[in-house]
């Protein structure tokens, strides 16, 4: 079992630049991007703070983040989806600019 | 210290010295053609030299067989994106990546 | 049999929701309808064990819960589960109007609405809290898919707003369940209760949950993203979300304090979530009074009322709980009710601003009557669920003499009625416009369309929760959580 | 020797991140990005599980980036606007909640590491507990058998993104543009080897799933993979109708799992028990297509797809 303080130091530095970028971006594909990368720390936290059984890092946790990676995908897919859409319909790509589109 | 790991320890230090020359030559040469050349020549044969060193440690057969598949594969890919690449910089004459100037925040 | 009605609960829909993605479009209504209309009546059996056991537990797949996910029902699921069984049958058979299952946009609609009723029984059921992100991410997919399907420009932005506050809940509650993961070494809800203790870690994990939670709840002041996503929503969708959606997640919040941090909850934070609920009722109902839109309206309205559901935490006791279990009901069946209703104004008038919905009550008789009906639950006048809750509420406050609950409740109750007899006022006005002259007849009521009728049924619904409350508060009694002595 | 390693990735890892989100162009944020993806995949690796590495780097950073890719193209394509810079105050202040929240996982995450218990009652429970499903690899036993409605629901979760994806779309946009087929000689000669490649590592995947690292998300995201290329090569197109194929290809993951555990119900057994290795296999493959036929979409932004002859 490698050195866990290591990875979670890495984890909180990672976790703490996300959420900087995601206050800080106006552009929603890098508000995405610093999701992902997020949740990527996170994972790292929930695989290392986990006992280790005999040895080795327990087994599963691992399979929460394979879980949790997919459904990570799933996620962002759709919100690039959205992204494009709201682009095509409304020329923006940031939430920042209310345009007023009430009737 | 026997033979074996002597000729994987110079074949891997042969490797990643090839490496670094690739590096250096994306670093320092001025435009697009000639800093892929320099990546898909050094790069290529530092890979051969690490899987073969590595191909050596590991000792079994198959492994070894595996670990060239790995160079193989790394190779077509390297070389056809160098095509792909070569050929977008020859059309568009614009040496740096695509979308390298707008710097959106 | 037991595990035949909960496994129905799941995948009758599920597997309906697979079959309309696949099946050709004339064949996608009856697989709406056989993945929909069962569910009451699988929930029967289920209420019955209830009634007796008290708790009914499945352990899936086979495996007991520290390897395995187990599936739990007690009182307060089986409220919710029944609240969401006659929402998604109730205002499904509304949404049916607009989309029916046949036509082109119907096929998508109806896949995400019978995946999000199976996510939402997927995650009452649940008893494991890496299984509820899991339940939690598919309600928030399945929900946003749906307000967008109609592509308008203010939904689609209010989408993308309410996607980017629930993604970043998600990983606060699941950096949560890594640090109680971490601790107690087991998933299951309960079982981690058990094992951790009142120490810092707990608590922290506990404290990030709840604020990832509370965004996906709307609570104030993490409101932001409701109002432009339930006021922009098509009308059977904002039903769904304000009645449900954001409840699921209030839901956990309860799990989570209730029952996971039964004998450890740090006692200093239950007022702190007093407040947040008591700052939520008047923010919400000032800014529902100042609307000029009628759905806007409705939606700040939920932003009010999900105080209600907040107060639990400084009134924790019997009353309390029943109190607080009650309104989600109550609350749930109302407020689809309303904005049903809001939705047929919407369609038939062709706006919802109220500056020109004067004399519309002639031309929609029964949807004003509606609204009527659910306001009067919302406000609390006897004899609606929501007087119910809102008593049981001021008797729970009166018993700990918490005077600064006590004044918030009422105020909340006078608010509603400010923002609730205002629109009605408008709508029962005598249009002194010209708008009647120049039709010479006044507007004549369109036709009585079943739509209409199924929005009352709900507000009936609402009302008839106030006639018989004795059966639902006697099963949450028997139901109360570890920490609450009868 | 091998601290010096975690902290060369850990920090590789933060300095990617850095450059991914904050500052540079978009365009190389998202290069950064995928090489950040490649990272976590070696931090995996150093953390003993391979399984998560491929998941990573397939899914994490292959489709992902491929994803980001298309959506940035796609952006620039309909010249959406770039919106303007966050005023100097909100960025001290994103800075300071930033560091804060920093400070406060790094505390938090080194107490939960300094006070991990003898490990999780979970994990031993599944130590002792796979042995007896004949699988060697005990993370597909957890997803699988011991925990596997969430991957249940984890598939219908791809499924619930395509229909919200294409419910984005309206009914007027039959699909989403895509950059014109780069169809140089040398490509036909790429896509001629690399496509069976990528069937045959995918089958691999699967196959060895059981025992040694792999299983059906790797697998679907290396099949995803070859589509993509396929996409990107001119031979496969996206379709404005999804054909039957398709359909059953994007709801076979669920049906079959949700088959085979209802089916094991009505005999008696505990619902979404798993009858032997055969039935894992055949979860597992379905489950494969439904993720790789669903990740093709989802880059393709269309409702089917549509393969052309070679000219």
């Amino acid at each position: 079992m490698s050195h866990a303080e290591v990875w979670v130091i890495a984890a909180a530095a990672v976790f703490g630049i996300g959420l900087y970028s995601l206050l800080i971006a106006s552009h929603l594909l890098r508000q995405l991007i610093a999701i992902k990368v997020m949740g990527s720390a996170i994972f790292l936290v929930l695989v290392v703070a986990a006992g280790p059984i005999d040895g080795a890092l327990d087994g599963l946790p691992k399979a929460l983040v394979l879980t949790g990676i997919v459904i990570a995908i799933s996620a962002i897919a759709f919100a690039l989806a959205l992204l494009v859409r709201l682009a095509e319909v409304t020329g923006s790509t940031s939430l920042e600019d209310e345009a007023d589109d009430d009737r | 210290m026997n033979a074996l790991e002597g000729l994987a320890a110079l074949l891997l230090v042969a490797g990643s010295s090839f490496f670094l020359a690739g590096t250096v030559g994306l670093l320092r040469f001025p435009d697009a053609l000639s800093r892929l050349h320099a990546l898909t020549k050094a790069d290529n044969v530092g890979l051969l030299l690490i899987c073969s060193g590595l191909g050596v440690l590991a000792g079994s057969l198959q492994t070894a067989g595996m670990l060239l598949l790995v160079w193989l594969l790394a190779m077509l890919a390297a070389t056809v994106s160098a095509h792909l690449i070569a050929g977008r910089a020859l059309a568009d004459d614009t040496p740096e990546l695509p979308g390298e100037q707008d710097d959106t925040p | 049999m037991i595990a035949e009605a909960l496994a129905g609960l799941v995948f009758l829909p599920l597997l309906a929701a697979c079959a309309v993605a696949v099946v050709p479009k004339r064949a996608v209504g009856v697989f709406v309808w056989s993945g929909l209309l069962p569910l009451p009546a699988l929930l029967l059996p289920l209420t019955e064990a209830v009634w007796r056991e008290g708790l009914v537990r499945l352990a899936v797949a086979g495996f007991a819960s520290p390897l395995g996910i187990e599936w739990r029902v007690d009182a307060l699921a089986l409220v919710v589960l029944w609240l969401n069984a006659l929402i998604a049958v109730f205002v499904g058979l509304y949404a049916a109007r607009d989309y029916p299952p046949g036509s082109a946009r119907g096929g998508r609609f109806w896949a995400l609405w019978l995946l999000l009723t199976s996510a939402m029984n997927a995650l009452l059921l649940s008893a494991d809290l890496f299984n509820l992100f899991v339940t939690l991410e598919l309600v928030t997919l399945a929900a946003i898919g749906l307000l967008v399907i109609d592509g308008k420009p203010a939904a689609l932005r209010a989408a993308m707003r309410y996607l980017l506050l629930a993604l970043l809940g998600s990983l606060f509650y699941l950096l949560g369940v890594a640090l109680i993961y971490g601790q107690a070494g087991t998933l299951d809800l309960y079982q981690a209760g058990e094992r951790l203790g009142p120490g810092l870690l707990p608590v922290t994990a506990l404290v990030l949950m709840t604020m990832g939670l509370l965004v996906k709840s709307a609570i104030f002041p993490l409101h932001g993203w409701l109002p432009a996503a339930h006021g922009n929503a098509p009308g059977p969708v904002s039903a769904v979300l304000s009645a449900m959606v954001v409840k699921v997640s209030v839901y956990l919040i309860w799990r989570l304090w209730l029952w996971l941090a039964a004998d450890w909850q740090p006692a200093w934070a239950l007022p702190l979530l007093g407040l947040l609920g008591a700052g939520a009722i008047l923010y919400g109902s000032v800014l529902a009074f100042l609307q000029v839109r009628l759905k806007m309206m409705v939606a700040y309205s939920t932003v009010a009322q999900l105080g209600y559901l907040m107060l639990l935490f400084p009134l924790l006791g019997p009353l309390g709980y029943s109190a607080a279990s009650y309104h989600l009901l109550s609350h749930g069946l109302a407020k689809a009710a309303m904005f049903l209703a809001v939705s047929n104004i919407l369609a038939v008038m062709g706006t919802d601003r109220l500056d020109r919905l004067a004399g519309a009550d002639r031309r929609l008789p029964l949807d004003t009557l509606t609204l009527a009906l659910a306001g009067v639950s919302i406000l609390g006048l006897p004899p609606s669920g929501g007087f119910v809750s809102k008593w049981l509420m001021l008797q729970a406050a009166w018993a700990i003499d918490g005077w600064l609950w006590l004044a918030v409740i009422l105020a909340g109750g006078l608010l509603a009625a400010a923002y609730l007899f205002r629109p009605l006022a408008v709508l029962c006005a005598r249009p002194a416009t010209a708008q009647a002259a120049d039709d010479g007849s006044p507007p004549s009521a369109t036709g009585l369309h079943w739509s209409g009728v199924v929005a009352l049924l709900l507000a009936l619904g609402a009302l008839a929760a106030g006639l018989a409350p004795a059966p639902v508060l006697a099963l949450l009694e028997r139901g109360l959580p570890p920490g609450i002595l009868p | 020797m091998s601290l010096a390693i975690d902290l060369l990735i850990a920090t590789g890892l933060v300095v990617l991140a850095w450059q991914a989100l904050v500052g540079g162009s978009l365009f190389r944020g998202i290069v950064m990005f995928i090489v950040f993806g490649l990272t976590m995949a070696l931090a995996w690796a150093r953390l003993g599980s391979p399984d998560l590495a491929m998941a990573e780097a397939a899914i994490g950073a292959g489709v992902t980036g491929a994803l980001l890719m298309i959506a940035y193209w796609r952006l620039r394509a309909l010249g959406a606007n770039r919106p303007a810079p966050r005023s100097p105050l909100r960025a001290r202040v994103a800075l300071g909640v930033g560091l804060l929240s920093a400070v406060l996982v790094a505390m938090i995450g080194l107490a939960a590491v300094g006070a991990i218990g003898p490990g999780g009652e979970a994990g031993q429970a599944l130590a002792e507990a796979l042995p007896a499903t004949g699988l060697g690899n005990p993370i597909t036993g957890v997803l699988v058998i011991f925990r596997n409605l969430d991957t249940l629901l984890e598939v219908a979760v791809l499924l619930a993104a395509y229909v919200a994806s294409r419910a984005v779309m309206g009914d007027d946009k039959a699909a989403l543009p895509l950059p014109p087929a780069q169809d140089a000689p040398l490509v036909g000669a790429l896509v001629a080897v690399l496509a069976p490649l990528a069937v045959l590592v995918a089958i691999y995947l699967l196959k060895a799933g059981s025992q040694l690292p792999g299983g059906a998300f790797q697998a679907g995201a290396v099949l995803a993979a070859g589509g993509v290329l396929l996409m990107l090569a001119g031979r496969l197109h996206p379709a404005p109708l999804c054909g039957v194929g398709l359909r059953i290809a994007l709801v076979a993951g669920t049906v079959v799992f949700s088959g085979v555990g209802l089916i094991m119900l009505a005999l008696g057994q505990p619902l979404l028990a798993i009858p032997g290795t055969w039935a894992v296999y055949l979860i597992e493959t379905a489950m494969m297509i439904s993720i790789g036929a669903t990740l093709v979409l989802l880059f393709a932004g269309s409702a089917g797809l549509t393969g052309t002859p070679r000219r």
